[in-house]
């Protein structure tokens, strides 16, 4: 067991921004470049992904006292792999077009380093509820972070978000916006502005600690004036 | 009479501006005041000193003597009497210890007992050179008797004399090759007698047509002797190049001219040794170009070692107002001076003063990468790399990159178009290697 | 060595668990999907003979070729998928013929992986539109940067010359397949 | 020829990780020195060839004859995760320095999707035996290659004044991202 | 030492500079370099105005005021000095708008500075720091992004009826059933032809590459290295199968080749440093211009060639450092 319990509100919300797989952690890249051609395609693949996350957490995590150590991850990745099949064959039967968008990222979320490291990371130690908030955090903070990078590249490489288009036709698209050249740029960008907030709100922090430091230290010091003062009075 | 000059790959071709003093003769400086002789003239360790304050010594007397096995003997260069040991300026720009002696014009000489050379054995000449206090004057200041004798089993087959004086502006080895030739090829024959080197080479480069000449001339008599014409190009009269110039042998990183079996004198070194074998004098004067378009008068002097640089300088009529920076030594790898009480010394070869119309400043920019620096290192290095590894501390890697090969030539920085001190970074970037390999032979 | 048991044991509990529910699942989803590809194909045979409703897969054909007949039970033509290379990669295409061959009634492309913006535009309605009523004699040509002049040619895309070509090239292929065939089936018929 | 056709596309023309988006991860995490990044992609071509070489027995030889496709994912990734598990020991039993350089790289392996995507690729372009071979080896030939740009870009990096909130991933996406429009120049060059 | 220096006469001191050795310089600094830079292409510009008309001076003015602007904009965010007069990034916007078609949309070309300055230069570090050639980033995205715009060519205003808005590379790759189409060599050479602003004319860019090469600002290891490639492998297909491949000498002046090679290929930050490196660069460059044009889907591959062996040339270096002298190889 963890030595340290956070509250079950922080298990599910540390995946959306704080260890973010996508942006934090830095998991999980191939879907997130690949298949973000569009919103909808992000979405779904976000979706796709939280699913064999959440249920591979709640199997894995009943099930950790039963499997030896030895096939652990043997086990984790059948388990992975048969969700992730399920998931291919109903979107093959009932979401035909999506799954053709897809292609074969749907089956590579089987080694999508996210899952397997939250199942050997968390699941496996962890009981059902904290699993299934973690699965869903990560899961929700996955999506979001597709759904916003296939957004922009939507925008701008079809002027359209989901499907409607809200660029006016005088707008050229930017075809390199859905080719991979346009993946790596849009992501490479997003991360850097990401950071360039971090860091501000970093600098802020340190900057209103030293104030604070400052402000205890004045104040120190101005009673320990008071004091002498009493004293000598 | 067409032979293909030799040289070596890279380098640069500054203006040379010889042109201020070639045409000068040696002058002899008048004695000064006082002269302040550093304990430390010399690579290894600081001499000790053999008087006291108030002391009575006489031209040519020992002052201070060797310590230890790289040292070299001092010699009072004036009649005169020891005001004071204490520290001060000196022309590295650190404060070091020295002897301030108060000159008596009328004082005595003491020199030594000339030396019958070609009947005596090499031993006696090596140890007349050590106790001549002889230092190379080539720049390094190695005391000269340690080259002369090679551990044993090595053999030496060539002896090279630097007669290259590539930087640019100095005309003292070209004065001296002119006006001293014949001294100069019997101090050769004594050095090559001392060394046991059947051949010598004395390399001089093309812009010294007069200087080629004479010294052909006078060689004639000693086919053993000959003369190498060098391209003209800096820096030529650095020894790896002037041995690969003059024999094709090359020199490896880390090693000496000896594993080669080279030894490499410079022009003034081989005078000084005729000086000390056949004279009796010790090393005690100093021949230096004062040269530059700061300075009032540009002379080729003649100069006592320990007299302040304020002196030559008064001497030569003065700084012009237009002089920005005073250089102890050539333009390339000379140091720049600001207290001028810092003591001429005896490897000194050129006080250089450059006015701001000489210099080309202009502001440093980020490297570009343009590759002009790896192309001029006369050694092969990557410039750039060095410098940019030092500046980001990471020192194992410059190591790797041979940071400690480097001469410290200039050429790179010289070449510049970002106008980046490489020179500066590599400097420092040797001295934090040598630090780590210290702490790693230690452990 | 119980260890080994166990070990082979829950891996085996949790293989045949696995593999049962997927069968099932397959069980379940192996027709819907076959009907998703068939149901796709139909509609895109009838897309390229606009008008038409019934159609009819030519089995003895060696490839996959469809006669389309409409509402009366009239051949209106044939309609077969092809394939070929384009600029990038496979393009997959539906393309339908009168009767005779002589004229294309439509085309539709199924699967490409086209540049957007350049290649990907021969999906597009006013490139394929372009087909229409062209004739196939003696084969479709493209032509390029100007109208075309005669009944067997179409216009390029400016930019994407290489998959343009490629989509007529895979239909002058197509038709002669279909050409082969029939002239062979007449040939039997005759024979009969 | 065909063969090496093959070979080349994968290697260069549709790069695994610049055109195709496999084995991101370690192609971000382990590029940040040449040598080890060198160690990856050695390590990574040799899984690939050898599991392009057994998944295509099995998906053959087992799963169609059975009509066992459902199973292909399991099996594959079961499969791939043991055969990395053997390799380890094995090289770890034949040669300790070649186990030190490649060692810490193989269970990372495991889960990097280009292996999978490769052997799932193979199955969708219905390749043969050695067709299969040869597309592992030019993936992984593709993988060095950009794993060792990518690594030498970033060493030059460390000394270049990138702005701290671009330093690592951000700029190594960038760079990637021009490489990659640098690549599109081979498009059309092998079709497929 | 006060006592020292009552014995000294005084010299009179100016403001003496005590910076390290060397103390003399060559008379080059960047700024200089990359105004000479700026002047020798001039003469591709004229040319490129001449035979496209005037509207191409308003291209090439908004690339110019685009990379500017870009560069000012960072570098006052960030807080640094302004290195607008260092001229490079005038170089980046002047070359970029030369080498986008003739009659290119003004707020495409500017998107296109924009990001050569952000993207190819200033995420990198900025000047010195960059691994790919700025300009030629501009123009791959461009050329991604748009492609059709950068793929739609105006004729020469004066250009002889034979003479289609096609360029020479794609007239000959791009037949419509018939014969190849080999442009004739003396067009090639004056630049009378359908191509890029700048890049048309070979008189002009040797003439431009003649100042850059004397004044030795350019290293000409680079061009003589791709030029000698060009050479090498377009002529070994040339005389394989000389009715379908141009001969190895037109090659040099068709298309971007000499535009490239003289002005972009030798870019100092992007190129090696090495001597041995400078070749294998001009050797792979113009090997891979060679299987784009003969064998890919592309009519020219000059941009995607630079930008490529751009990505190698940090490992070029590393490989091609020259042995110490001394060193045992
Ligand atoms: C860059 C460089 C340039 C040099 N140029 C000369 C030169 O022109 N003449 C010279 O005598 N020594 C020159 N030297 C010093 C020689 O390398 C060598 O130390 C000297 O000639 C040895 O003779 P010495 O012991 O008599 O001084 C130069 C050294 C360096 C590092
Ligand atoms: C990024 C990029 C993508 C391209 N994609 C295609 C494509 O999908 N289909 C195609 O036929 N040509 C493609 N091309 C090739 C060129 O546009 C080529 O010049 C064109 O096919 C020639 O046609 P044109 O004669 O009309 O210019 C592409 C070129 C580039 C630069
Ligand atoms: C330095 C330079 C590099 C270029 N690189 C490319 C390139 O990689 N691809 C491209 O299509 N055009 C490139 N161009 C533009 C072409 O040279 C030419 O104008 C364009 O490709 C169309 O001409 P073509 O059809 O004869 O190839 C470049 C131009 C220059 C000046
Ligand atoms: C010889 C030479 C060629 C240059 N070529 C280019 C070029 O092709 N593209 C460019 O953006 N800048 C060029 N520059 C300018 C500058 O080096 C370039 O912007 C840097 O890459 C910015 O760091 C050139 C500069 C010189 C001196
Ligand atoms: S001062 Fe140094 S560099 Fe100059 S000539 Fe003498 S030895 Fe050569
Ligand atoms: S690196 Fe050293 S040896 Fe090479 S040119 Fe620069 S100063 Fe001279
Ligand atoms: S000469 Fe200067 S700018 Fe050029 S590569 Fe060397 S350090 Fe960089
Ligand atoms: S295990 Fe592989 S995929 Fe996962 S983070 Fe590490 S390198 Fe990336
Ligand atoms: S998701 Fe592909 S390697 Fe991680």
């Amino acid at each position: 067991m963890m030595s340290k319990q956070v509250s079950y509100w922080t298990e599910f919300y540390k995946g959306l921004y704080d260890q973010n797989p996508i942006f934090r952690q830095v998991l999980g890249m191939c879907p997130t470049l690949a298949v973000t051609v569009s919103g909808p395609n992000g979405l779904a693949m976000g979706l796709a992904t939280s699913f064999v996350l959440l249920f591979s957490g709640i199997v894995i995590s009943s099930l950790k006292n039963l499997i030896p150590k030895q096939v652990r991850i043997a086990a984790y990745i059948v388990v992975i792999a048969t969700f992730v099949t399920i998931v291919d064959i109903v979107m093959k039967a009932k979401f035909p077009e999506m799954s053709k968008d897809l292609g074969p990222f749907i089956p590579l979320i089987v080694v999508n380093c996210l899952i397997l490291g939250r199942a050997e990371g968390f699941s496996s130690k962890n009981n059902i509820t904290r699993s299934v908030l973690d699965g869903l955090g990560m899961g929700v903070g996955f999506t979001i972070g597709l759904t916003i990078l296939g957004g922009i590249r939507e925008i701008l490489g079809s002027r359209t978000i989901f499907g409607l288009q809200v660029l006016p036709d005088a707008f050229e698209p930017w075809v390199i916006m859905i080719l991979p050249a346009g993946a790596f740029l849009t992501l490479g960008l997003l991360f850097g502005l990401l950071n360039f907030v971090e860091l501000k709100k970093k600098t802020k922090k340190i900057k209103e600690d030293q104030q604070r430091a400052l402000a205890e230290i004045k104040k120190l010091t101005e009673s320990s004036e008071e004091d002498l003062a009493v004293k000598e009075g | 009479m067409f032979q293909k000059l030799l040289t070596f790959v890279g380098g640069i071709h500054p203006g040379e501006n010889k042109n201020f003093t070639e045409n000068l003769e040696i002058e002899e400086m008048p004695l000064p005041k006082s002269v302040y002789i550093p304990l430390s003239q010399h690579i290894g360790k600081p001499a000790t000193a053999l008087v006291k304050k108030g002391s009575i010594v006489k031209e040519g007397e020992v002052i201070a003597t060797a310590e230890g096995f790289i040292s070299s003997p001092i010699h009072s260069p004036v009649a005169g009497t020891v005001l004071k040991i204490t520290t001060g300026a000196n022309l590295s720009g650190v404060p070091k210890e020295y002897i301030e002696i108060q000159v008596n014009p009328e004082g005595e000489k003491v020199f030594m007992e000339p030396v019958d050379w070609q009947n005596n054995d090499k031993k006696t000449i090596i140890n007349r050179i050590k106790e001549a206090g002889i230092v190379g004057q080539g720049g390094a200041a190695f005391p000269t008797f340690v080259k002369l004798s090679p551990p044993p089993g090595k053999t030496i087959d060539y002896l090279v004399i630097n007669g290259a004086e590539c930087e640019p502006y100095l005309t003292r080895d070209y004065r001296l090759m002119l006006e001293r030739t014949s001294d100069l090829i019997e101090g050769i024959r004594i050095l090559m007698k001392a060394a046991g080197v059947p051949k010598a080479i004395i390399g001089i480069e093309n812009n010294k047509p007069l200087a080629i000449q004479k010294v052909t001339e006078a060689a004639k008599a000693y086919p053993e002797i000959q003369v190498a014409t060098l391209k003209t190009k800096y820096p030529q009269g650095a020894e790896k190049m002037l041995i690969f110039a003059g024999t094709g042998r090359k020199v490896p990183p880390g090693k000496l001219p000896l594993d080669v079996g080279v030894i490499v004198q410079n022009i003034g070194t081989s005078l000084s040794v005729y000086d000390a074998v056949v004279k009796g004098i010790p090393s005690i004067t100093s021949v230096m170009t004062v040269t530059g378009k700061g300075i009032t008068t540009p002379k080729n002097l003649l100069v006592r070692v320990g007299t302040q640089l304020a002196e030559v300088i008064n001497y030569c009529g003065g700084l012009k107002p237009e002089a920005v920076k005073v250089i102890s030594g050539g333009p390339m790898m000379g140091i720049a001076q600001y207290d001028f009480n810092a003591p001429v010394m005896k490897a000194s070869s050129g006080l250089l003063v450059l006015a701001s119309s000489e210099i080309n400043e202009a502001v440093e920019t980020p490297c570009l990468r343009c590759g002009k620096c790896v192309e001029v290192c006369p050694l092969n290095l990557l410039p750039t790399r060095l410098a940019k590894l030092t500046q980001m501390g990471k020192f194992e890697d410059a190591e790797e990159y041979g940071v400690t090969v480097c001469m410290e030539c200039g050429s790179c920085a010289y070449e510049c178009p970002a106008n980046i001190p490489l020179v500066q970074w590599i400097k420092l970037g040797k001295k934090e290697v040598s630090k780590i390999q210290r702490a790693r032979k230690s452990s | 060595m119980n260890n080994v048991t166990k070990m082979l044991v829950v891996l085996l509990v949790i293989g045949v668990v696995s593999g049962g529910l997927l069968a099932y699942i397959s069980d379940w989803a192996t027709p819907i999907i076959k009907e998703n590809a068939r149901l796709e194909t139909e509609r895109a045979v009838l897309e390229v003979h606009p008008g038409s409703t019934k159609q009819i897969k030519i089995d003895n054909a060696g490839f996959e070729l469809y006669q389309v007949m409409n509402e009366k039970g009239d051949i209106t033509g044939y309609a077969m998928p092809n394939e070929g290379t384009g600029f990038q990669g496979k393009v997959k295409i539906m393309m339908g013929m009168t009767p005779n061959l002589d004229e294309i009634t439509g085309l539709k492309v199924l699967d490409q992986v086209e540049t957007p913006g350049l290649g990907a535009e021969i999906v597009k309605d006013y490139f394929t539109g372009r087909f229409k009523a062209i004739s196939t004699q003696p084969e479709i040509k493209s032509v390029k940067g100007k109208k075309p002049e005669n009944p067997n040619e179409i216009e390029a895309i400016t930019g994407a010359t290489i998959s343009s070509v490629a989509v007529v090239k895979i239909m002058n292929d197509g038709i002669k397949k279909v050409k082969d065939y029939l002239s062979t089936q007449e040939k039997k018929e005759g024979a009969k | 020829m065909e063969l090496v056709l093959v070979f080349l596309s994968a290697a260069i023309v549709n790069n695994f990780v610049l055109a195709y988006f496999l084995g991101i991860c370690p192609f971000i995490g382990v590029s940040g020195k040449l040598s080890s990044a060198f160690s990856m992609g050695l390590a990574s071509t040799f899984v690939m060839v050898i599991a392009a070489t057994v998944t295509w027995l099995i998906y053959h030889m087992i799963l169609v004859p059975f009509n066992l496709e459902f199973l292909q994912y399991v099996s594959f990734i079961l499969v791939i995760a043991s055969l990395v598990q053997f390799v380890e020991m094995f090289i770890k039993k034949v040669s300790q320095p070649l186990y030190r350089a490649l060692g810490i790289f193989l269970p990372l392996i495991t889960t990097n999707c280009a292996i999978l995507g490769l052997a799932l690729f193979s199955v969708l372009r219905e390749y043969g035996f050695l067709e299969s071979i040869f597309f592992g080896l030019g993936a992984g030939a593709g993988f060095i290659l950009a794993l060792v740009l990518i690594a030498g870009i970033r060493e030059e990096l460390d000394l270049a004044e990138v702005p701290a909130q671009f330093k690592g991933v951000p700029i190594t996406l960038i760079a990637a991202g021009i490489l990659a429009m640098a690549f599109m120049g081979f498009s059309g060059l092998i079709s497929n | 030492m006060s006592e020292t220096v009552t014995t000294t006469p005084e010299v009179k001191k100016p403001e003496l500079k005590l910076t390290s050795s060397p103390h003399l310089h060559s008379t080059w600094s960047t700024q200089k370099a990359m105004w000479i830079v700026v002047i020798s292409i001039l003469p591709a510009l004229i040319s490129g105005v001449l035979f496209f008309g005037l509207y191409q001076l308003i291209v090439v003015f908004v690339s110019i005021a685009g990379a500017v602007l870009t560069e000012y904009a960072i570098k006052y965010f960030r807080n640094q000095r302004i290195t607008i007069t260092d001229g490079s990034a005038v170089i980046t916007g002047l070359l970029l708008g030369l080498i986008v078609p003739p009659n290119f949309s003004l707020v495409l070309v500017f998107l296109g500075s924009v990001v050569s300055i952000a993207i190819g230069k200033e995420v990198f570090g900025g000047l010195g720091y960059n691994i790919f050639n700025p300009a030629l980033v501009g123009r791959a995205f461009l050329q991604a992004a748009f492609p059709v715009a950068m793929t739609t060519w105006s004729k020469p205003e004066f250009a002889p009826d034979a003479i289609t808005s096609a360029t020479p590379l794609s007239a000959w790759k791009f037949v419509d059933g018939g014969e190849p189409f080999f442009t004739a060599t003396e067009n090639l050479f004056y630049g009378n032809i359908g191509g890029s602003i700048g890049e048309t004319s070979a008189l002009a860019i040797l003439l431009g590459g003649a100042l850059l090469f004397v004044l030795k600002i350019a290293n000409w290891r680079v061009p003589a290295a791709m030029v000698v490639g060009m050479l090498v492998f377009g002529g070994i297909f040339h005389l394989l199968n000389p009715e379908n491949y141009p001969t190895p000498v037109d090659q040099i002046f068709m298309g971007g080749f000499l535009f490239g090679a003289i002005f972009m290929a030798t870019d100092w930050v992007s190129s090696p440093v090495t001597n041995k490196g400078m070749y294998i660069y001009g050797l792979g460059i113009a090997l891979i211009i060679v299987m784009i044009r003969l064998f890919g889907g592309l009519p020219e591959g000059v941009m995607y060639a630079i930008l490529l062996m751009n990505g190698f040339v940090p490992l070029i270096n590393r490989y091609t450092r020259p042995v110490i002298f001394g060193e045992e190889k």
